[in-house]
């Protein structure tokens, strides 16, 4: 942790706009990303929410954890519901139907409903230009159903689809570059973040707000059931992501990118896996391919925040 | 003339086929008859045959939404369809037989003989004069009301403005000329 | 039942007891506390309150007892026991 | 009033318009599209101020219509076949969470093969989805009950989606006379919309939780209640739009049915031409009469059971097809709504008119004879597809 961010916790607004008593596993990195990305929020908030654990454990009728205007509908359309939510306040606004104030759209979903199966869904809505904020919260896989490998599954991840067995190295594919997609829609601003970084993401979460047009976050979100660690270990390997280069945090405010911290020098890969029993099965020549692909990620994205200045003048 | 009628149209995707049959629908329920106009319900694009329909009903709701394949009427848009399409299919015994073509109208009498009346006019000229466009629509509307007496020219009025906003003059003159220039050959009475 | 299932009571959830889940339980040494707040920043329950002195504590009734605010702290001031225990 | 010659999707569109439609989602299918463009349109002249989503999908179409609709805003869409299949699950969505989401069918076969013409198959893959479902069989009908569509949907005793089936192309392509209502006519019998659940921070409502099984079956069962109630207050909006623009409408319509031993049974516009038939079968001497369903959803049984009960033979045209099943699929359910009564009359499933397939006058009469025929010497089938080649 940085030294700053140890002086600044009591200042958060004290308000919980998502409530206790939530049916979270113990020690869920999700739910504690959902409670931070709402310390940026205010009651002038709707949120629209994909099918999926986020939904599962806030949502049991007769109950909600929401003290914000909430709504589920199905686990591809998130964004094509928010669009219609959007639209309509547009229009009632308008046409004096509703008080003239600033409410702020925000969809949520998991990295299936994101990635996956609502991928059209949002690349429809951020492409229509909608202000909206969405944001991912990635815990990379299907958890709600049991961890089913997803496209933002990292590569040699152990999960029951894409499991490691005599043949199967586990996940066979490398991670889904979901913020480069939400980049590519010029969109005015993306950002990755992770709650192991709280401050970060909540200020991250507030310029997503603030923007004119549509946001896109990307929120690592550690699992612990599902990556199998434990679950005091949830910020320390949310930590170690971005330490390692495996998850590097980072804007691209009207395309331009620009790196959230300085790290010189990425930790090993193996501090990051070693605490995951879903990497338990790699071999050191596994481990190696993936060290000199997180590299090579980490490179890309650094270059391209290198460029950014470049680009100003 | 008969208090109802089925007219069918050729034309080529693009000239308009489905305009004419609007416009002629418009014009009668303007008047207070009853019509419909509908174009072939098929995928065809630019270039390729297409048809469309109309029935009008002097005093009684139209009831029938089924096809026509027996019309009173056919009017042909494209000259070359008279020989690739087969334009006089169905077309009643006793029926008018409307076609754009530069050729004369003895031509097409000495063709189809007298089982129909039969007009013709050269839309095309009329059209690339008036309009500048190769687009026959509403000339040929001129020649269908000059062989049929269906409407007058006065009840396209409205259905020009409405369809063509500025254009509306252009095409009442090209439809005015048309109904000068069709040649109609009467059937012969008995 | 309302149309549609709609709740209209925002935030009701925090009726529901999530303490059940905990085999482990946070205690606070407030003598190691130096009022930083991490635990309740860190907390996945929203269940960390600030007391009247400015020290943090975990509210029993929602810890599921995962153990990041005692990881977290910066002091020590935290450390899981066993519910057993306690 | 003022009549018009208009095409049937257009004037829908203007229908829309004048009942101030707040936001529309729609992608474009054939037969619809026409529909939606006219919208589109109006939009963009400033004729109607709403928001227009051009959307990727109907899936989405649909969807954005649910996040419209619970913000509180009028919400209107338009699909056809393939499209109301991609809506499929999202229909039940909007009917279940009580979003008054209206939306015109332009009534399209289902793949495959392709085809871009008019049936009922997609309607009929659409039965169960708790959507108040209305047929129309020509451009006035389509117009009127567009407006009542809202009227009934918005309704707090009601707040339910409702679907306006138009036949595809026999129906939505057809330029024809339509009185087109006045703005305060329109103004007069439809309220503003006044969503009471709508999404809002100053009263924030949860809507779309999830049921474990102790409540599912209680909320499936609440709906099902509120769905039956709909019945009186479509009948209420359908008398209040007889006394504002003197058009009335019914859930079981008949024509010439009075003494009729043989009913011919339609739903939609094929009912026209089916009028045209019994005339002429009339002229002929023949004991005939015509029953329209109007009122799909909910299913009119009391309308249908007295519209039929002095008749003998009931011969049933569906415009879809329920493959390895029963019949046509009105079929099973006239069936199901007539077996419980003693005297019933003899019922024939007949198909046609699949995927644009015509269907004449002289064809109705056919079918008739034909499905007399079946229905005195019997048929080994539980139904038959009128005019198939081999």
């Amino acid at each position: 942790m940085q030294n700053y961010s140890v002086f600044v916790p009591k200042l958060l607004p004290k308000r919980e706009l998502f409530a206790p008593g939530h049916r979270g596993c113990i020690g869920c990195g999700e739910a504690l990303a959902v409670r931070l990305a709402t310390k940026a929020m205010d009651e002038n908030t709707i949120i629209v929410n994909a099918t999926g654990c986020m939904e599962i454990i806030a949502s049991q009728y007769p109950y909600t954890s929401w003290r914000l205007p909430w709504i589920h509908t199905l686990f591809e359309n998130t964004a094509a519901v928010a669009s219609g939510v959007e639209s309509a306040i547009k229009v009632l606004k308008r046409k004096k139907r509703i008080e003239d104030r600033d409410i702020k759209i925000v969809a949520i979903g998991g990295d299936g409903a994101t990635v996956d199966i609502g991928l059209q869904a949002l690349s429809g809505a951020m492409e229509r230009g909608h202000n909206f904020t969405y944001i991912c919260f990635d815990n990379e896989a299907y958890m709600n159903t049991g961890i089913q490998r997803s496209s933002a599954t990292p590569f040699g991840a152990s999960t029951t689809t894409s499991p490691a067995g005599k043949v199967g190295k586990g996940q066979f594919s490398w991670k889904k570059d979901m913020p480069a997609i939400a980049v590519a829609h010029n969109i005015p601003y993306v950002a990755t973040c992770c709650p192991s970084y709280p401050f970060d993401m909540i200020e991250k979460v507030g310029k997503a707000l603030a923007a004119d047009g549509p946001a896109y976050i990307h929120c690592l979100s550690v699992c612990p059931t599902g990556w199998r660690c434990a679950t005091e270990d949830t910020v320390k390997i949310g930590r170690l992501a971005v330490e390692t280069g495996v998850f590097p945090l980072y804007e691209v405010v009207n395309g331009q990118y620009k790196m959230s911290m300085e790290t010189p020098e990425l930790k090993p890969l193996r501090e990051y896996t070693s605490l995951q029993r879903r990497f338990r099965h790699l071999t050191e020549e596994s481990l190696d391919l993936i060290q000199e692909r997180v590299q090579l990620e980490y490179n890309k994205i650094a270059e391209r925040a290198a460029c950014a200045p470049k680009l100003e003048k | 003339m008969k208090h109802f009628i089925e007219i069918r149209w050729h034309g080529r995707g693009g000239q308009g086929a489905v305009t004419s049959a609007e416009l002629i629908a418009q014009a009668a329920i303007g008047k207070g008859k009853y019509a419909q106009a509908f174009p072939s319900f098929g995928p065809e694009r630019r270039g390729a045959p297409v048809q469309s329909f109309n029935r009008i009903s002097d005093d009684k709701p139209i009831r029938e939404r089924s096809g026509i394949s027996e019309p009173d009427i056919v009017v042909v848009l494209d000259p070359s369809l008279v020989i690739i399409g087969n334009v006089i299919s169905g077309l009643k015994e006793g029926g008018t037989l409307i076609i754009n073509t530069t050729k004369p109208l003895d031509y097409f009498v000495s063709e189809y003989g007298d089982r129909w009346k039969i007009a013709t006019v050269d839309a095309t000229a009329i059209a690339k004069e008036l309009l500048g466009v190769n687009i026959v629509n509403t000339t040929m509307l001129g020649a269908l009301i000059k062989a049929t007496g269906l409407a007058g020219i006065e009840d396209f009025e409205e259905p020009l403005k409405h369809r063509f906003g500025k254009l509306a003059a252009k095409n009442m003159a090209a439809m005015k000329k048309a109904l000068e220039e069709t040649a109609v050959k009467e059937l012969k009475v008995g | 039942m309302t149309p549609g299932c709609i709740v209209s009571e925002p935030g009701n959830a925090s009726q529901y007891k999530t303490g059940d889940w905990r085999s482990q339980l946070p205690v606070h040494n407030f003598k190691k506390c130096i009022k930083c707040g991490l635990c309740y920043v860190f907390c996945p329950e929203a269940c960390i309150n600030e007391t009247k002195e400015g020290f943090f504590e975990a509210d029993l009734f929602y810890c599921k007892g995962c153990g990041i605010c005692a990881h977290e702290c910066p002091t020590g001031a935290i450390v899981m026991k066993d519910e057993e225990e306690k | 009033m003022a009549r018009v010659g208009v095409e049937v999707s257009i004037a829908l569109s203007e229908a829309v318009g004048l009942c101030n439609a707040d936001v529309i989602a729609a992608y474009p299918i054939t037969p619809q599209t026409h529909i939606v463009e006219h919208l589109a349109e109006m939009v963009a002249d400033g004729e109607l101020d709403a928001e227009y989503i051009p959307v990727e999908s109907e899936h989405s179409a649909l969807s954005a219509c649910l996040g419209s609709a619970a913000a509180g805003a009028r919400t209107f869409t338009a699909t056809a076949g393939q499209g109301l299949e991609l809506m499929h699950e999202v229909l039940y969505v909007a009917s279940s969470m009580r979003l008054p989401v209206i939306m015109a069918v332009a009534n399209r076969a289902l793949s495959g093969p392709l085809s871009v013409w008019g049936d009922h198959s997609d309607v009929m893959s659409c039965r169960d989805i708790g959507w108040i479902q209305i047929f129309t069989e020509n451009g006035q009908e389509v117009v009127d009950n567009a407006i009542c569509s809202f009227k009934i949907g918005e309704d707090k005793r009601v707040l339910l989606p409702v679907m306006v089936h138009l036949d595809g192309f026999h129906l939505s392509h057809v330029i024809e006379p339509i009185d087109m209502p006045e703005r305060a006519q329109v103004d007069a019998f439809l309220s503003v919309n006044d969503y009471p659940y709508a999404l809002n921070p100053d009263n924030p409502h949860a809507m779309g939780d999830f049921a474990p099984p102790v409540v599912f079956t209680e909320a499936k069962w609440a709906q099902e209640q509120d769905f039956q109630k709909s019945k009186a207050v479509i009948l209420e909006v359908w008398k209040d739009f007889e006394k504002q623009f003197g058009r009335s409408y019914k859930p079981v319509e008949t024509y010439r049915t009075e003494g009729a031993e043989n009913l011919l049974f339609t739903m939609g516009s094929f009912s026209e031409t089916a009028m045209a038939a019994i005339d002429k079968m009339r002229d002929d001497g023949m004991s005939v009469g015509l029953v329209r369903l109007r009122l799909w959803r909910p299913f009119p049984f009391e309308e249908l059971r007295d519209a039929v009960k002095d008749a003998k033979n009931l011969i049933v045209l569906d415009r879809a097809l329920s493959i390895g099943g029963p019949g046509g699929p009105v079929c099973s359910e006239i069936k199901a709504a007539l077996y419980p009564l003693e005297k019933k009359p003899k019922i024939v499933s007949i198909i046609g008119g699949l995927g644009g397939r015509d269907i004449t006058v002289a064809n109705f009469e056919d079918i008739m004879k034909r499905g007399l025929e079946i229905a005195e010497k019997g048929s080994p089938n539980e139904y038959e597809i009128y005019g198939v080649r081999a």
